[in-house]
């Protein structure tokens, strides 16, 4: 009997408050991503071209890299990260305020790329901070990063920004 | 394009001149000069270089040879602004593997001091005299030997 | 604080947003409420509403038959002192049209001026909801409390920031009788509220306890502190010709010309200074992201930075509002719209023609604008002082 | 005076672009043009231009020779040749190359070593994935020819500034 | 002193520097002392190209300066064809230079753009990152890529150029010399840029030969070097362009004779065009490509200066030592020289007025 009313409760919470509010605050998270200015190797010079006026990465609401990491929720790695650089961008990502997306863009950011066998070069960055979408390329053309962007909006779209149903479902209902 | 090398063989006779038993001539092409010279030496052929016009410091490399256990340093100098523009003077000098101690050129060419710290960082031959020879590209807690060398091999080859 | 799972999140989340509703939403809100009060039997609450009648339900059955009925009351309620405070020319119109409105249109005109589109896919009008979208953004965000941070000035500075530009507002009329406060002294009462502003800059840089943040904060000191001299010269050609420090009296007396003419030298230093006391580029030195990170505004994430944010570009409107009252005849304009749209729609050019400015110029270094503030503006504000006074003793009356 | 005049014609340049054409390439709507991928001609030992995208293996006339894979071994080290269940008669271990597009830096080079006409580049570009697993191309996949793009436009210039059609 | 002294790490998360740092000693306003910080970029391109034969070592000892890549391949080319007697076609030898001054265009537009935001003027970062785009598409054409081309072999160039392109090239570059005057009179004789950058970190004469500047650099403080001319090498010698030479030394000048040399380019492209012969592209030499033991030392005017590769073989197809000397490496001993006594706010301006790309620098 409680199961039943717990289960509708979370039913009920899920629909009326999960749903429509992920919907808000997902759109405008979906629609504000701003990179943080964090420029590890050649990459960072077609990530300049996609917020050209030719590509305009803007028209997503991606502001062309910002100023200060605390207001960022985007990082992209542009490319390789060697190992002076390994320890700093760890840093970068723990300082940048939740939530946050890391968009790995390039082959060495992914695997190494050219420098698979190079003694200074860590073979992809998903060792050492979660990465969201990948783009491959050498360096990728900017229409992939902006299809990149739009991947990432749909992951974030897809994504559950209030999770209050299930988390009463699975605390209650396993215990009743 | 001249293939001709009077210039250049007119030029080197002038430095034989002056240092006859101290340098030896390694090639002469085209517009490209080289002589070895011994590490005693060769800070008053750099400075005699300098004086005829030889004014800045292209590049400088060092190589290994572990075969003849030895390790090369070539200083490519150019000539700004003067008749001698279109020629690259190679200067060479050889040191032993065991203790690669060469004197530092800086006092005479100023844009050699980051080529030489590059060398000294990627081969670790040491060059007397420079204001400043630490770490520059290499990540702070490197440890290894100095990468450049023969023995230094890449992860995953042989 | 990505995804929120547990109950505890939610509610410390709910706890959050609830406090920066009730900071920013009221306004939007009470309006509503104040609407539907009058219906119900409101004698308790006589202090707070305009209606000293009662209402009784016949009345409300009325209105329901009728809604045209309700305008009379509804123009009654306008002319209160809340509704001016909080709605019309107040805290919520300058905030849409200040943070959303021209926040979208200077993304989409200086995109014109690159040659691009800007913002097009957030809301289906060429991204017009683009601002929204970051607010919410933001609202959602997590706020980084660096651990050597001064808590109290952290939080206060950018609240301190916001109260100085709202009570700007209060000061600049509109229309004729659109006016939250009227003295006989207002234009100065604005430069006394401006002058609050540096001390604000100050704290939150000291507060933040980072060294760009310090950086940023002496260079907003330096800056501010330089150009408020200017910027009061520039005006008081104005006063001289007006006979008053009335800002109402000041846009009366350009019935038949407008002061941008005779004061030219005026206006160009007190658009000058303007920029200046916004950190608009070509002055924004103490936010200048190539040289010191983001300056003062560093350590401030989530809403905090999007207060200041909304803070600046309220002080934006504000100082462009009193350019547009000061030189440009304020509500004055053929009488086919109402006062209040001219004096907007100036408003708006104003604010166009300072970020072409921004589209155009590069930023300037300290020491140049700080001698470009003391010799040069100065100079000129007074070379226009004394056409002022000529021009006064010549007898013309405005 | 001059300094003034210089002010003013530099806003007045600004003003200027606000009537001049956008270059924007609207990407998701419109796809640039690009008409062919790179190819190589092993009897004149000259590439043909073109675009280096997403690679086209042609099954039909691969030999499994692995030259590819040593043409990239050292470069980025991503073409594996791997076993495929299909029987073509010119390539008798029915071995084909794999590429891992994580690694590829699209220099073109194993086109340039394949001798049989079988390996070359298109105009596919899109690859972005948000799996590191899903960027290894099968030599089934690589022998699909990409997607025709929708709303192809080109570059053109007129006098009111660069702009796509 | 200590107390009164501040110091700031710029990089390598600062808007104001990518990829490198800064340690920056201030008092107040004014710079004390300056140590660069290069290597958050060092891959080991020097170690990686002694495992690499002749054409395995194009696509990674181009990525150190992909904005200018065809530069930084051509000194690589020159020198390895010496070393395995491959000499190109003439008509390679146009086409590389066509690539070549593409991609000086392409290189000093970027700089101009991130230039004109380390200025604060954010106009100038979208008009020329969005026309280079022009000349992208130009060497997309032929190159097949967007920025990375591996367009240059030894024994000549990878692949003919289309037919179309001469037109299109011409009339890119008859669009944009005339787009370039309204860069003039928005950026390089705009008032407020003038007073960024004019009498600011100046680099003399002899300073400048001493301390081993390069290229724009190099010609900025009036000394009228340039490889292209000193040493002509592929067919510059047939093709008449000028030097831009400005006197000053300061920000500015730089800025000039970048700006001169867009002009330039641009008038070469359309020389090489016009002069071009018809044959192969490259060289029909068949085999393995072996070095002859022995060493060479090519030398090429790239976008941001001389541009070096000293290859020793030992007759193996691999190289046994390749050195690679960078431009930007020199500028490294510049910045000392002129940062310091400077104000905090030309530290931008001046540091990518030298136009120092730390990927190329650290190798």
């Amino acid at each position: 009997m409680m199961g039943v009313l717990v289960g509708k409760l979370s039913e009920v919470i899920e629909k009326v408050v999960d749903e429509p509010l992920s919907y808000v605050i997902n759109w405008g998270r979906l629609y504000s991503l701003w990179p943080v200015h964090l420029e590890t190797a050649c990459c960072s010079a077609e990530f300049g071209a996609c917020h050209g006026p030719r590509f305009d990465a803007e028209r997503f609401g991606v502001l062309e890299a910002f100023g200060s990491l605390r207001q960022c929720d985007l990082l992209i790695v542009f490319g390789t990260v060697t190992r002076k650089m390994m320890p700093r961008l760890k840093l970068i990502y723990d300082q940048m305020p939740e939530p946050k997306y890391v968009i790995a863009m390039g082959a060495c950011a992914i695997d190494g790329g050219l420098y698979f066998d190079s003694y200074n070069v860590l073979p992809g960055i998903d060792k050492i901070i979660p990465v969201d979408v990948y783009i491959p390329g050498c360096p990728p053309r900017p229409e992939a990063v902006v299809q990149a962007i739009m991947m990432l909006q749909e992951k974030i779209r897809r994504n559950k920004a209030i999770a209050i149903g299930s988390w009463i479902r699975k605390k209650f209902l396993k215990k009743g | 394009m001249s293939l001709t090398t009077e210039r250049e063989r007119a030029l080197l006779d002038k430095i034989k001149a002056k240092f006859e038993d101290v340098i030896k001539e390694k090639y002469v092409k085209p517009k490209r000069i080289r002589i070895d010279v011994s590490p005693q030496k060769i800070f008053e052929v750099a400075s005699f270089l300098k004086a005829l016009g030889f004014n800045q410091v292209a590049s400088v490399a060092g190589t290994d040879y572990p075969s003849s256990n030895e390790m090369e340093v070539v200083y490519h100098i150019v000539a700004i602004d003067n008749e001698l523009r279109d020629i690259v003077f190679a200067l060479g000098e050889r040191v032993s593997r065991d203790n690669p101690i060469v004197p530092s050129l800086t006092d005479v060419w100023k844009s050699a001091s980051y080529h030489e710290q590059e060398t000294y960082e990627m081969l670790g031959i040491k060059f007397e005299g420079h204001p400043r020879l630490e770490r520059l590209l290499l990540p702070e807690d490197w440890a290894d030997i100095p990468p450049l060398r023969k023995e230094f091999k890449l992860p995953g080859r042989e | 604080m990505g995804v929120i799972t547990t109950f505890e999140q939610f509610l410390v989340r709910i706890l959050q947003i609830l406090f920066w509703l009730l900071l920013l939403i009221p306004m939007i809100l009470t309006p509503i409420i104040l609407l539907i009060l009058p219906y119900f039997d409101i004698s308790s609450l006589y202090p707070l509403v305009p209606f000293k009648e009662r209402v009784d339900y016949n009345q409300f059955l009325k209105f329901l038959m009728d809604p045209t009925l309700v305008f009379p009351y509804l123009g009654d309620w306008m002319k209160t002192d809340f509704f001016k405070v909080v709605i019309f020319p107040g805290f919520t119109f300058a905030a849409l049209f200040s943070g959303v409105i021209i926040t979208w249109w200077e993304r989409k005109f200086l995109s014109k001026v690159h040659n691009r589109y800007g913002p097009v896919y957030a809301g289906k009008f060429g991204g017009i909801l683009q601002s929204i979208a970051d607010l919410f953004k933001l609202l959602f965000k997590e706020i980084i409390i660096p651990e050597r941070v001064d808590k109290l000035f952290f939080f206060m500075a950018p609240m301190g920031t916001l109260a100085i530009s709202g009570a700007l507002l209060a000061l600049i009329p509109l229309g004729p009788s659109t006016y939250i406060a009227r003295s006989n002294l207002s234009l100065l009462l604005i430069f006394a509220v401006l002058g609050f502003y540096p001390i604000v800059v100050l704290l939150a840089s000291w507060a933040s306890a980072n060294k760009f943040s310090f950086i940023g904060g002496l260079r907003s000191l330096h800056q501010l502190v330089s150009y408020e001299i200017p910027l009061l010269l520039s005006v008081l050609g104005i006063v001289i010709m007006a006979g008053s420090l009335d800002l109402i009296r000041i846009v009366e007396a350009q019935v038949s010309l407008w002061f941008l003419i005779p004061q030219f030298l005026g206006a160009i230093v007190f658009i000058i200074a303007t920029l200046a006391e916004l950190e608009r580029i070509p002055f924004d030195l103490p936010e200048a992201d190539t040289e010191i990170v983001a300056g003062w505004l560093t350590e401030y994430s989530g809403m905090l930075f999007a207060i200041i944010q909304l803070a600046a570009y309220l002080k934006f409107y504000a100082l462009s509002a009193l350019f547009t009252v000061l030189f440009l005849g304020g509500w004055h304009g053929p009488i086919f719209l109402p006062p209040e749209a001219w004096t907007i729609i100036k408003v708006f050019l104003v604010m166009s023609f300072l970020m072409l400015i921004r589209g155009s110029m590069p930023r300037i270094r300290i020491d140049q604008l700080i001698r470009i503030g003391w010799v040069w503006l100065i100079t000129i504000a007074l070379i226009n002082l004394f056409i002022a006074l000529f021009i006064y003793s010549m007898g013309v009356k405005f | 005076m001059s300094l003034a005049i210089d002010l003013i014609s530099a806003i007045n340049q600004a003003i200027k672009n606000l009537f001049k054409r956008r270059i924007t390439l609207r990407y998701p709507e419109v796809n640039l043009d690009i008409e062919r991928g790179y190819s190589y001609d092993p009897k004149a030992q000259v590439g043909i231009a073109g675009y280096k995208g997403r690679h086209i293996l042609h099954l039909e006339k691969c030999t499994g020779c692995s030259l590819c894979a040593i043409a990239c071994q050292n470069i980025a080290n991503c073409i594996a040749m791997v076993k495929l269940d299909v029987s073509y008669p010119q390539n008798k271990k029915s071995i084909f190359p794999q590429i891992d597009y994580g690694n590829c830096v699209f220099c073109g080079f194993c086109v340039d070593a394949c001798p049989f006409y079988a390996l070359f580049m298109t105009n596919d570009h899109e690859l972005s994935s948000t799996d590191k697993k899903s960027l290894i191309m099968s030599p089934l996949q690589l022998s699909i020819p990409p997607v025709k793009k929708k709303g192809l436009v080109q570059l053109e210039i007129d006098d009111r500034g660069p702009y796509h059609k | 002193m200590a107390e009164r002294t501040l110091t700031l790490s710029i990089g390598p998360q600062h808007p104001g520097a990518g990829h490198f740092r800064l340690i920056v000693v201030l008092d107040g306003d004014i710079v004390v002392d300056v140590k660069p910080d290069p290597g958050y970029v060092h891959r080991g391109a020097e170690k990686m190209a002694e495992y690499r034969t002749y054409i395995q070592n194009i696509p990674h000892l181009e990525r150190p300066v992909i904005i200018d890549s065809s530069g930084i391949l051509f000194p690589y080319v020159l020198a390895s064809e010496e070393l395995l007697d491959l000499p190109p076609p003439p008509r390679a030898q146009y086409i590389r230079i066509i690539m070549a001054e593409l991609n000086r265009i392409i290189s000093h537009l970027y700089w101009l753009g991130i230039y004109g935001v380390f200025v604060g003027h954010t106009t100038m970062f979208l008009w020329p990152v969005g026309d280079r785009e022009l000349f992208i598409d130009l060497a997309q054409m032929i190159a097949g890529a967007r920025v990375t081309f591996a367009f240059f072999v030894p024994g000549g160039v990878r692949n003919d150029i289309p037919d179309d392109f001469p037109d299109k090239a011409i009339k890119v570059c008859n669009y944009y010399e005339k787009r370039l005057k309204e860069y003039e009179k928005i950026f390089f004789y705009n008032p407020l840029v003038l007073k960024r950058t004019q009498g600011v970190g100046i680099l003399k004469r002899e300073d400048a030969i001493e301390l081993g500047a390069t290229g724009p650099n190099l010609r900025g403080s009036g000394v009228k070097s340039d490889v292209r001319k000193d040493e002509p090498y592929s067919s510059y010698d047939d093709i008449d362009f000028e030097i831009p030479v400005y006197k000053d030394g300061d920000c500015w000048s730089r800025c000039m004779v970048r700006l001169g040399e867009l002009y330039q380019s641009m008038n070469i492209i359309k020389q090489a065009i016009k002069k071009m012969p018809s044959g192969p592209v490259k060289n029909a030499k068949r085999g393995v490509l072996k070095g002859i033991e022995g060493e060479a030392f090519a030398r090429t005017e790239s976008a941001r200066g001389t541009m070096a590769y000293y290859i020793i073989s030992d007759g193996k197809p691999y190289p046994y030592r390749l050195k690679l000397s960078v431009p930007s490496f020199r500028c490294l001993s510049l910045m000392k020289h002129l940062l310091v006594n400077q104000h905090v706010a030309d530290i931008p301006a001046i540091y990518w007025g030298l136009d120092y790309w730390p990927v190329e620098a650290d190798k």
